[in-house]
């Protein structure tokens, strides 16, 4: 079986919040739902990232969530591409200088990772058409990382 | 205890608030013996924060303490401070909008509770349903706001954009969609005989156990209590409208204080908001929107203010408080305690989960509305043999769906 | 139950308590078109007689209602806020009681008010995290909110100066160890 | 079994789809040849649902009449503005703005104001586009 083949027509995302205020959360949702109805595009929430292959972050990494954004990390099969969605997820945006936020999610994941391939939805949330157009971003990184791009 | 029992670990993401949550069950077979609620993991010291910062930047970080009810935390926010500083005098056209945006949210918020309600009863068509409802007052509020969520709309000593009489017509049209579709969620949701079988009589709050724990909110009226704020202790222009808060009892329910007690209230509350956003629309003076144009003066004036205050109301989740105490000529806050909903609804958690069958875990913890989509993961612990089993999100919602089927057939 | 008006609870408590009532202030706030009012009281306590003055309070309302308590440092005392709602389920008289009491923080210690109001569980336990107080009789005295990683001894809402060495360090340690 | 619900699932076949299709119905095979096909004008995107005229998105500044008077980086929540002092003038790091206008309302000179521009996603947090300066 052509694995590459597999992930041609659906990408399947797992979404953790490492400490989001659950706006982003509810914009992914209505990214799902009939008005945005991204599952037209074959994108399907899984519930689990050893399932998935883009991983949707929101919010700033919490001292609790830490270690666990990392563990997901490594759960996730290669290739990957995370979206980090907001701008606390981005850089930590209100929540700066705080003793329980520990920094951006970028920061721990180029601690394990220094080539991870993250693409940014800036936005306090951004609108469920931002995120589509996130995901097709991601798709372009998808398909340089398996040679597509030609 | 005997030898079947097991300890069961939800969480820990459960990012609805300030504070979410893990829980850890001990089970017997398929029913819970004893729960335990530890929440923190989403902790991210807002009072901290907010204590090192200036009133109009606290202002926006209190909006983003929770991203499903942000209004209410920036308007308990926005009430506490001018109590505090009581040198602003609010003007009555700011007062109709604040409670126009406040109700706006509240139906936002049910709808999406209504939805999610659906979904973790294995019934996707009515989530999907309810949420597409739920995008015309998503319309709306962007309409007047400027975004589909965090509208920073309140500010201290009014609002901080009018609704211009050209808005209106677009409000009232939703308004009068949600009226016409009203009877069909009503009944989708309290006809459907599947819905009844899986939620009448699972988990109960007694109304002894509402009051003495403290409960807030659609949670404590599902159990017959009348404690609603904007009833109790009218603030800003909900003095001018009668207000009942809503008891099923009243609606030919019974108030069992189980889910299906808390849908019927969320249902009804809706139909109440669409009412009150009605009257005050039609209600509203003339008048400036703003007590002080000039932001930089608002922030000379808070500078100077001395004193505390503490700002109630009444969220889609329920009370929502805000202690602030400034002092003068200092610029940040002196001291800052934001309480949200769920926090006084943790313990009636507790009440609500000992007894129920593991697959009704999912329903009742989101019976008082903690935004739920965040129960990722369980590990079931066996205490006899020590191995560890993790369960998914997947998983726990598929034996939810399962006993929606066994019920059907 | 009798239903009292501000000035009503505040000369009650005030006859009852004495020069144990160290300052008290009923806040009126007019709202709406019709200005109709309601009130507030604040109200701050000697510590000796802070557990009569609750006990008193669920003997005017036995349901009474906490919303929450709010804590601070004060430099050289912590004080505790309770904000209590009595009267509730009748329109517009609804009474917010603010209960202040202090503790000097080489004594930091409050008795318990959840055999009163069960409800006052949860914020009992915050309290005592957040700000190194101790409830005497506390039911349940294990941490709430912070991660189990956060040192001993550290209090995020105290402004001493040796807190703000450890909150330095707590910094220092993030952006050097990672996690 | 006719109930409320199966009631309204058939009522639904009769409007007309719900679904915004922005940018396109379907996903396309390859993303690169799409890109491609829509610069050509071979293919049409779908535009995003409607937004008012007030949308908070990304921050326009003004550099000529700006005062550098430094008020914005005051009610800031967010830190996003930063303070040039050789110039006298102010950068945005659009990556760590909350959109919540607050700058907009305080600036004395009108430099500052919010365009409805809003599909922001990018691979660099701190790259051209997401600086305003």
């Amino acid at each position: 079986m052509d694995l590459k083949k597999t992930f041609d027509q659906a990408l399947w995302v797992f979404h953790l919040n490492t400490g989001s205020c659950n706006g982003c959360d509810i914009e992914i949702v209505a990214a799902l739902t009939p008005r945005y109805d991204v599952e037209r595009f074959g994108i399907k929430l899984v519930g689990s990232p050893r399932h998935a292959d883009v991983l949707l972050m929101t919010g700033p990494v919490t001292r609790a969530m830490a270690p666990r954004v990392k563990r997901v990390y490594n759960q996730t099969p290669d290739p990957k591409v995370v979206l980090v969605i907001g701008n606390c997820g981005t850089t930590t945006g209100v929540f700066y200088e705080s003793y329980n936020i520990l920094g951006p999610i970028d920061h721990f994941l180029k601690q394990i990772d220094p080539d991870v391939k993250i693409v940014y939805v800036p936005g306090c949330p951004p609108r469920p058409e931002a995120i589509i157009d996130a995901v097709a971003k991601a798709w372009l990184v998808l398909e340089e990382l398996r040679g597509d791009n030609k | 205890m005997a030898d079947t029992t097991y300890t069961f670990p939800i969480g820990p993401v459960h990012p609805a608030l300030k504070e979410p949550t893990m829980f850890k069950f001990v089970m017997d077979g398929e029913v819970v013996v004893d729960v335990d609620v530890q929440p923190g993991i989403n902790h991210r010291g807002i009072e901290f924060i907010g204590m090192r910062r200036n009133v109009l930047q606290t202002l926006h970080l209190a909006e983003r303490i929770c991203g499903i009810c942000s209004i209410v935390h920036q308007y308990a926010f926005t009430l506490a401070t001018e109590r505090a500083a009581q040198v602003f005098e609010v003007p009555e056209r700011a007062q109709y909008i604040r409670i126009i945006m406040a109700e706006l949210e509240r139906l936002h918020s049910h709808l999406l509770w209504a939805g999610v309600a659906a979904h973790e009863l294995g019934f996707d068509t009515l989530l999907h349903l309810s949420w597409k409802i739920r995008e015309d007052v998503q319309d709306v509020l962007e309409i007047i706001s400027g975004n589909r969520v965090n509208y920073a709309m309140y500010y201290p000593g009014g609002v901080r954009r009018d609704i211009p009489p050209e808005k209106i017509p677009r409000i009232k049209k939703v308004l009068d969609h949600y009226k016409e579709n009203f009877q069909m969620l009503a009944d989708t949701f309290l006809g459907d005989p599947v819905i009844k079988h899986r939620t009448v009589g699972v988990g109960t709050l007694s109304k002894k156990d509402a009051i003495a724990t403290s409960t807030v909110g659609p949670t404590t009226r599902a159990s017959g209590v009348m404690k609603d704020v904007r009833f109790d202790q009218p603030y800003d222009a909900y003095a001018d409208i009668d207000i009942k808060p809503v008891i099923p009892s009243n609606y030919g329910f019974e108030d069992a204080g189980d889910v299906y007690a808390n849908i019927v209230v969320r249902l009804i509350e809706v139909a109440q908001s669409i009412e009150i956003i009605e009257y005050a629309l039609d209600n509203m003076p003339s008048g400036p929107y703003r007590a002080e144009m000039n932001v930089n003066k608002v922030l000379m004036m808070l500078r100077k203010a001395d004193g505390e205050g503490f700002g109630i109301h009444e969220a889609p989740r329920g009370e929502m408080c805000h202690y602030v105490r400034l002092k003068e000529n200092q610029d940040n806050l002196d001291a800052w305690k934001v309480r949200a909903s769920t926090y006084n609804n943790i313990l009636a958690w507790q009440k609500k989960l000992i007894g129920q069958q593991i697959a009704d875990v999912s329903i009742v913890a989101a019976s008082i509305d903690p935004c739920i989509g965040c129960m990722d993961r369980v590990a079931v612990v066996d205490s006899r043999t020590g191995k560890e089993k993790i369960m998914t999100d997947v998983d726990f919602h598929r034996l939810s769906v399962e006993k929606t089927k066994r019920l059907r057939k | 139950m009798k239903v009292m008006n501000g000035d009503e609870f505040a000369s009650y408590i005030k006859d009852r308590f004495g020069n144990n009532v160290l300052s008290m202030r009923v806040d009126k706030f007019k709202n709406g078109v019709k200005k109709s009012e309601f009130h507030s009281v604040w109200l701050r306590v000697d510590r000796s007689v802070f557990k009569d003055v609750m006990r008193a309070i669920t003997e005017i309302h036995d349901e009474a209602h906490i919303a929450v308590a709010s804590g601070s440092d004060l430099g050289e005392e912590i004080e505790i806020i309770y904000h209590l709602n009595l009267f509730w389920g009748e329109r517009n008289r609804q009474l917010t009681v603010n209960l202040g009491v202090r503790c000097p923080k080489d004594d930091p210690h409050l008795p318990t008010i959840s055999d009163l109001i069960p409800g006052a569980l949860i914020t009992e336990r915050e309290k005592q995290e957040f700000l190194g107080i101790t409830i005497d009789g506390i039911p349940d005295p294990r941490r709430l909110f912070l991660a189990e990683n956060t040192p001993e001894g550290f209090y995020p809402w105290r402004k001493d100066e040796d807190q703000q060495e450890k909150l330095k360090k707590l910094y220092r340690d993030v952006h050097e160890e990672g996690v | 079994m006719a109930t409320a619900t199966v009631i309204e699932i058939i009522r639904q076949f009769l409007h007309k789809p719900f679904t915004n299709t922005f940018p396109v119905k379907y996903a396309p095979k390859n993303m690169h040849k799409a890109l491609e096909a829509i610069q050509a004008g071979k293919v049409e995107i779908t535009p995003p649902v409607p937004v008012p005229d007030d949308l908070r998105g990304k921050l326009a500044y003004e550099k000529d009449t700006c005062i550098g008077c430094q008020l914005c980086i005051k009610v800031c929540p967010s830190k996003a503005i930063e303070f040039k002092p050789e110039e006298r003038k102010i950068k945005i790091f659009i990556a760590r703005c909350t959109f919540c206008a607050m700058c907009t309302e305080i600036c004395p000179t009108n430099s500052l104001a919010m365009t409805t521009e809003f599909l922001l996603g990018t691979a660099e947090k701190y790259g051209k586009d997401m600086i305003v300066e």
